[in-house]
């Protein structure tokens, strides 16, 4: 007969992870500069957002960056109401796909009111003085009127 | 072909990070052959199992037999003596933490059984006095302290 | 109209020298010998299988006994001894499902594999079938062993392990449940497709009416319509529309012709193994299609000769992680046209009974989802299709079928596999 | 056996090894890719499939960390999966890539090992707690280097070799870095400092041990006749092999690690190779801590049981000596990062079977050579012999 007895346990480390380099150089634009900078491979003639240092389709070193503007589409949105604990968000949460004109890829973000697909969107960022470097450093996508 | 930094490139923010906690957390279970192996070790018992088809006895105890995959369910009370088949003299813990009174890890291996034993720990010894086939005993925790882990045996001690 | 009929002429004719360019520069570097004789050199056999009962909650039973359980029924099936008979085993894990680091340090005993070639592939069970295919087919062994396993009511709680899978920089700030890259999906597949919230349903009812005729199914009664099944969890996505997690372990062990053949009559074929992935970032994967599966199903069909899957596939397995993923992966796999896996689906193609019956076993909404087995379970269920041993959910005389393995959010990659009676 | 299809290895990159990198994962595995594509003057769309190995999830701190790494690894839209066997990893990697080719399936196969352990805090080691049993050891909070000194112990009582003639592994992989450009650590250390070092579990001292890195290693796999295309001179895997031995590590005698010799015997046998004394020109085995050096020689065969020591006190195994082990610098100067750090020892064979590895080339015109990895609880080993 089994005791159904359990032992419990975890991972008892935490992490840290570096930007990287790609990714320092859009983190710093986003917060020194207010703007979305993307990669470009001029080879394939893709402008990758979030850029990367790599073009992922010919493997060729990325080392150009181009600015994007700052309004783009929503590809597609959801509704999220749980958190990453699993537990229910205080508040459901806008989150949508958003392509841009002059880049290949796009931004994942939360939205600040309601959307459709197809709306048109711009980033806003939080205030220069609360950026950290941080994705967070934009605050969400807000639909254009 | 890399940018290697420094722990100060980082802890001045030279370059960006982001800090994470992970929040994964298990509850196993223990199952036939550890949920009983515990349940000794509360009991103050070491339990091995025996393979009927080739007689060997091993522990830590499972409900099958690796060298003849046949299932392997008679159960064997072992003594709580054994021999140091190997240990360490370590100053550090789990997390590298540095500590000053050594710990003494070693391979117990059990008595009665086949050339079996388990991970566990030396006490009651100078860490210099320790030696690779010196015969041990088990430490036990009170009765009322055992909780049905390893840890339920406080450590091996020479057998005087 | 003459002028733009040359000039359309012309640019025909320049895209015709450029893909004539681009087609000798991929030939760069190919093999001399034909496509046709890349084809697999030996004929690969699915020989035994043990699939244990998929259940919610295993307490009584360590992982390594759950295992122990697949393995000794997978081994009498095949009529091996895996100490004598199994040459190499491949096992699937990823470590944070099970709370251990190095997982692959565990799995030898209970598949009575110690002292023995094996290994560990990172990814679901079907992908350790391709592997142990291609084990095979290299000539190295005959004999070779799958496992899988979700031991996940072991697991606290999966949402913080599903947060760990999230890009670090770029998406897991956001601090949202890893299923809103499913709502993101699946929201953008019924706005493309016309499919609804309710074909949706469908395929979960159906999926569940089928998982009752299978014994190796938990009572799904357990999952039906409760109150809060409607619930939102991430629009479009309902709790309705996700399988539910459940435990369980399979084994499955693969042989060469000859072997198969001296081991059983009627072994089940490989004809077709495929695996690939699309990008892994979400900004620039492809969001209108699952072009994983698409991949990875033309690498199973390209080995298996199959050039018109809709006519030639008689039934599927495919991963239904969420309810809209089986009608996605269905168009994927070429058993339906694209956006239109819906209107089959309505039309009954897909029941039980129908011209093409996908998830007959009730598939993971059904049976419930096993992690890294989920693949595994799908190609156990069509060898018991093929061999004519699926009970009250046996569709009649069956020759083919493929199955599909999606590793879940938020990959993009899956594997395929095409297996056969003949 | 009855392995029809030959595959060589026309290509290879590494990274730089790096106690802390700035790049991701990603980016890292990029950096080797890059490197192996050019080196062999191919395209991306020259590959086929892509095979991945990389170890614990919990250094990066992602899970499904192949699925993470792929456009880094260059697997978009390609056949990829990503393998693990612990340390054995890196030198499993070329085998799980040579399923691909000598499969008959694809033609070209890259091999791509990468491993981010800076991620991982407050040290990578604590991450090492979770390889140990979940039930019956994690809450006894072993260090993973405990598990080497029991071993380490063990291998020393039962031939009785001084620690001094282990620590002189130490001496010459460490000397040998030094020529090595991707090398984490390229300083020179006598006897004397490692024995002097601070003693971290008795007989392990922080000196005998490979340091924590982050890397990438990346390899170009070809069939045979591809791979002729592509070179006037592929190096040719003719032997792999790999096995696991029983979790129950404390019901063995861990002085030989039996799992080595029965991997070795595998890949030997697919080799033709009947002595391997004779028929190795030179060998890489795993030396994550000094003392395996020796262990794996024993393990792969390449000495009696014991002897690997007074072979070393002897010079056998400088780089100009009858039989160089890790010509390279191993782990131990070059770094480890576990998966990659496997790898380079495959590269090391490549770029050394070739005429390539500078001045760190061994003497004689080497025809055949041997690398190997080890892992999970003193458990696994994975070994592949490569001809020129």
């Amino acid at each position: 007969m089994s005791s159904e007895l359990k032992v419990e346990g975890d991972f008892p480390v935490h992490f840290r992870y570096t930007a990287g380099l790609a990714g320092e150089k859009f983190l710093r634009e986003i917060k020194d500069n207010g703007r979305l900078v993307a990669a470009r491979c001029p080879k394939c003639e893709l402008n990758y957002l979030p850029p990367r240092i790599y073009c992922e389709r010919c493997m060729s070193k990325l080392e150009d960056y181009v600015t994007i503007e700052n309004t783009g589409t929503v590809d597609t949105f959801t509704v999220c109401r749980q958190d990453s604990d699993g537990k229910d968000l205080p508040r459901p949460t806008t989150v949508a796909l958003v392509r841009f004109t002059s880049a290949h890829g796009g931004l994942v973000h939360k939205v600040n009111g309601q959307v459709a697909i197809g709306d048109k969107v711009r980033v806003v960022f939080k205030d220069k003085s609360k950026r950290t470097g941080s994705i967070l450093d934009i605050e969400y996508f807000e639909k254009l009127t | 072909m890399g940018t290697a930094l420094k722990e100060e490139d980082i802890e001045r923010q030279k370059v960006l990070t982001v800090a994470y906690q992970p929040k994964a957390k298990y509850a196993w279970a223990a199952g036939i052959a550890i949920g009983r192996f515990l349940e000794g070790l509360k009991a103050g018992e070491i339990l091995g199992t025996r393979c009927e088809h080739c007689g060997r006895v091993a522990v830590p105890p499972r409900i099958f037999c690796e060298w003849c995959f046949k299932s392997s369910d008679s159960w064997v009370k072992l003594p709580d003596t054994g021999i140091v088949n190997t240990f360490s003299i370590s100053y550090i813990t789990a997390d590298t933490t540095r500590v000053k009174t050594p710990i003494i890890p070693a391979v117990i291996g059990i008595d009665s059984t086949t050339n079996a034993g388990f991970l566990h720990l030396i006490g009651e010894v100078k860490p210099e006095d320790v030696r690779i086939d010196m015969r041990v005993k088990a430490v036990w925790l009170d009765p009322s302290q055992r909780k049905g882990s390893i840890t339920d045996i406080k450590y091996f001690t020479p057998l005087k | 109209m003459e002028r733009r009929a040359i000039i359309e002429g012309i640019a025909n004719l320049c895209l015709g020298v450029a893909v004539f360019f681009r087609f000798c520069i991929t030939l760069n570097f190919r093999s001399n010998v034909s496509l046709a004789e890349r084809m697999p050199l030996r004929k690969v056999g699915i020989v035994g299988v043990g699939l244990t009962k998929l259940r919610p909650t295993t307490p009584e039973v360590s992982y390594k006994e759950l295992i122990f359980e697949a393995a000794v029924k997978a081994y009498a099936d095949a009529g091996v001894d895996p100490r004598r008979d199994v040459e190499s085993f491949v096992c699937s894990s990823e470590d944070f499902y099970e709370g251990t680091s190095i997982y692959d340090e565990y799995v030898p005993d209970q598949i009575g594999a110690a002292l023995k070639p094996v290994c560990t592939i990172s990814a679901d069970g079907m992908y350790s079938l391709a592997t142990a295919h291609m084990q095979i087919l290299t000539g190295l062994f005959d004999i070779v062993a799958v496992e899988a396993h979700s031991k996940v009511s072991d697991i606290v709680n999966i949402a913080p392990i599903y947060d760990l899978a999230l890009d670090p920089i770029y998406t897991r700030p956001l601090g949202l449940n890893a299923n809103f890259i499913a709502g993101l999906e699946m929201n953008r597949y019924l706005h493309d497709s016309g499919a609804t919230s309710e074909d949706c349903t469908r395929v979960v009812e159906k999926n569940r009416k089928n998982a009752h005729s299978n014994d190796l199914a938990i009572d799904s009664a357990n999952f039906e319509s409760s109150s809060d099944s409607l619930d939102s969890i991430s629009y479009p996505l309902t709790r309705n529309d996700v399988a539910p997690l459940v435990d369980g372990a399979a084994v499955v062990v693969l042989a060469a012709e000859d072997a198969a053949r001296s081991l059983r009559e009627d072994s089940v074929w490989i004809k077709g193994a495929g695996w690939a992935s699309d990008s892994p970032t979400l900004e620039t994967r492809d969001w209108d299609k699952a072009t994983y599966a698409e991949l990875a199903s033309k690498q199973a069909y390209r080995q298996a000769k199959i050039q018109n899957p809709a006519r030639e596939i008689q039934f599927a397995e495919v991963d239904d992680t969420y309810s809209y993923k089986e009608l996605q992966h269905a168009e994927a796999l070429g058993l339906a046209a694209q956006f239109s896996a819906h209107k089959m689906l309505n039309q009954g193609v897909f029941d039980l009974n129908g011209r093409l019956p996908v998830n007959p076993s009730g598939g993971s909404i059904g049976m419930g989802h096993t992690l890294e087995m989920s693949g595994l379970v799908r190609v156990v269920e069509l060898v018991k299709q093929l061999r004519g041993e699926a009970g009250k959910h046996q569709v009649q005389g069956v020759q083919t079928g493929v199955a599909l393995a999606w590793r879940g959010v938020p990959t993009a990659s899956g594997a395929a596999v095409v297996l056969s009676n003949r | 056996m009855f392995v029809k299809k030959r595959v060589a290895v026309v290509g290879a990159g590494m990274t730089k090894f790096m106690r802390r990198a700035q790049e991701t994962g990603k980016e890292l595995a990029f950096e080797a890719v890059r490197q192996a594509l050019d080196s062999c003057n191919m395209r991306i769309q020259d590959i086929e499939s892509v095979a991945l190995g990389t170890a614990p999830d919990a250094f990066d701190g992602v899970h499904m960390k192949g699925e993470y790494l792929l456009d880094g690894a260059g697997a978009y839209r390609k056949p990829y999966s990503r393998n693990f066997v612990g340390g054995g990893t890196g030198v499993f990697s070329p085998i799980h890539g040579w399923f691909h080719v000598a499969s008959g399936l694809y033609d070209t196969c890259l091999v791509v090992a990468e491993e981010k352990m800076s991620s991982c805090l407050p040290h990578p080691q604590a991450a090492f707690l979770t390889i140990f049993d979940n039930m019956i050891e994690r809450p006894l909070g072993p260090n993973l280097i405990w598990i080497f000194a029991l071993e380490m112990q063990r291998y020393m009582h039962r031939h009785k070799i001084p620690k001094e003639q282990i620590a002189q592994v130490a001496v010459k992989n460490k000397r040998n870095a030094l020529d090595h450009p991707s090398a984490q650590i390229a300083k020179a250390v006598t006897l004397q400092d490692i024995l002097d070092s601070e003693v971290l579990a008795w007989p392990v001292q922080r000196l005998d041990i490979s340091p924590v890195s982050d890397g990438a290693c990346a390899i170009v796999l070809a069939s045979e006749d591809v791979a002729r295309q592509i070179t006037d001179s592929p190096v040719w895997i003719d032997g792999v092999g790999w096995n696991l031995d029983t979790t129950y590590w404390t019901n063995r005698d861990l002085y030989f690690p039996r799992y080595v010799a029965n991997a070795a015997r595998m890949a030997y046998s697919m080799a033709g190779i009947s002595n391997p004394r004779k028929q190795i020109d030179f060998a890489e085995p795993y030396d994550p801590f000094d003392y395996k050096e020796l262990h794996h020689m024993e393990g792969l065969l390449l000495c009696r049981k014991g002897e690997a020591p007074k072979l070393t006190a002897e010079g056998v195994t400088e780089r100009d000596g009858k039989l160089p082990i890790c010509p390279s610098g191993g782990l131990l100067g070059v770094g480890n990062p576990i998966a990659a750090a496997g790898m380079m020892k495959i590269c090391e064979l490549f770029w050394q079977l070739r005429g390539e590895a500078g001045k760190r080339q061994v003497a004689g015109d080497p025809r055949t050579a041997v690398a190997q990895a080890w892992g999970d609880l003193m458990q696994i080993g994975t070994v592949v012999v490569m001809r020129s």
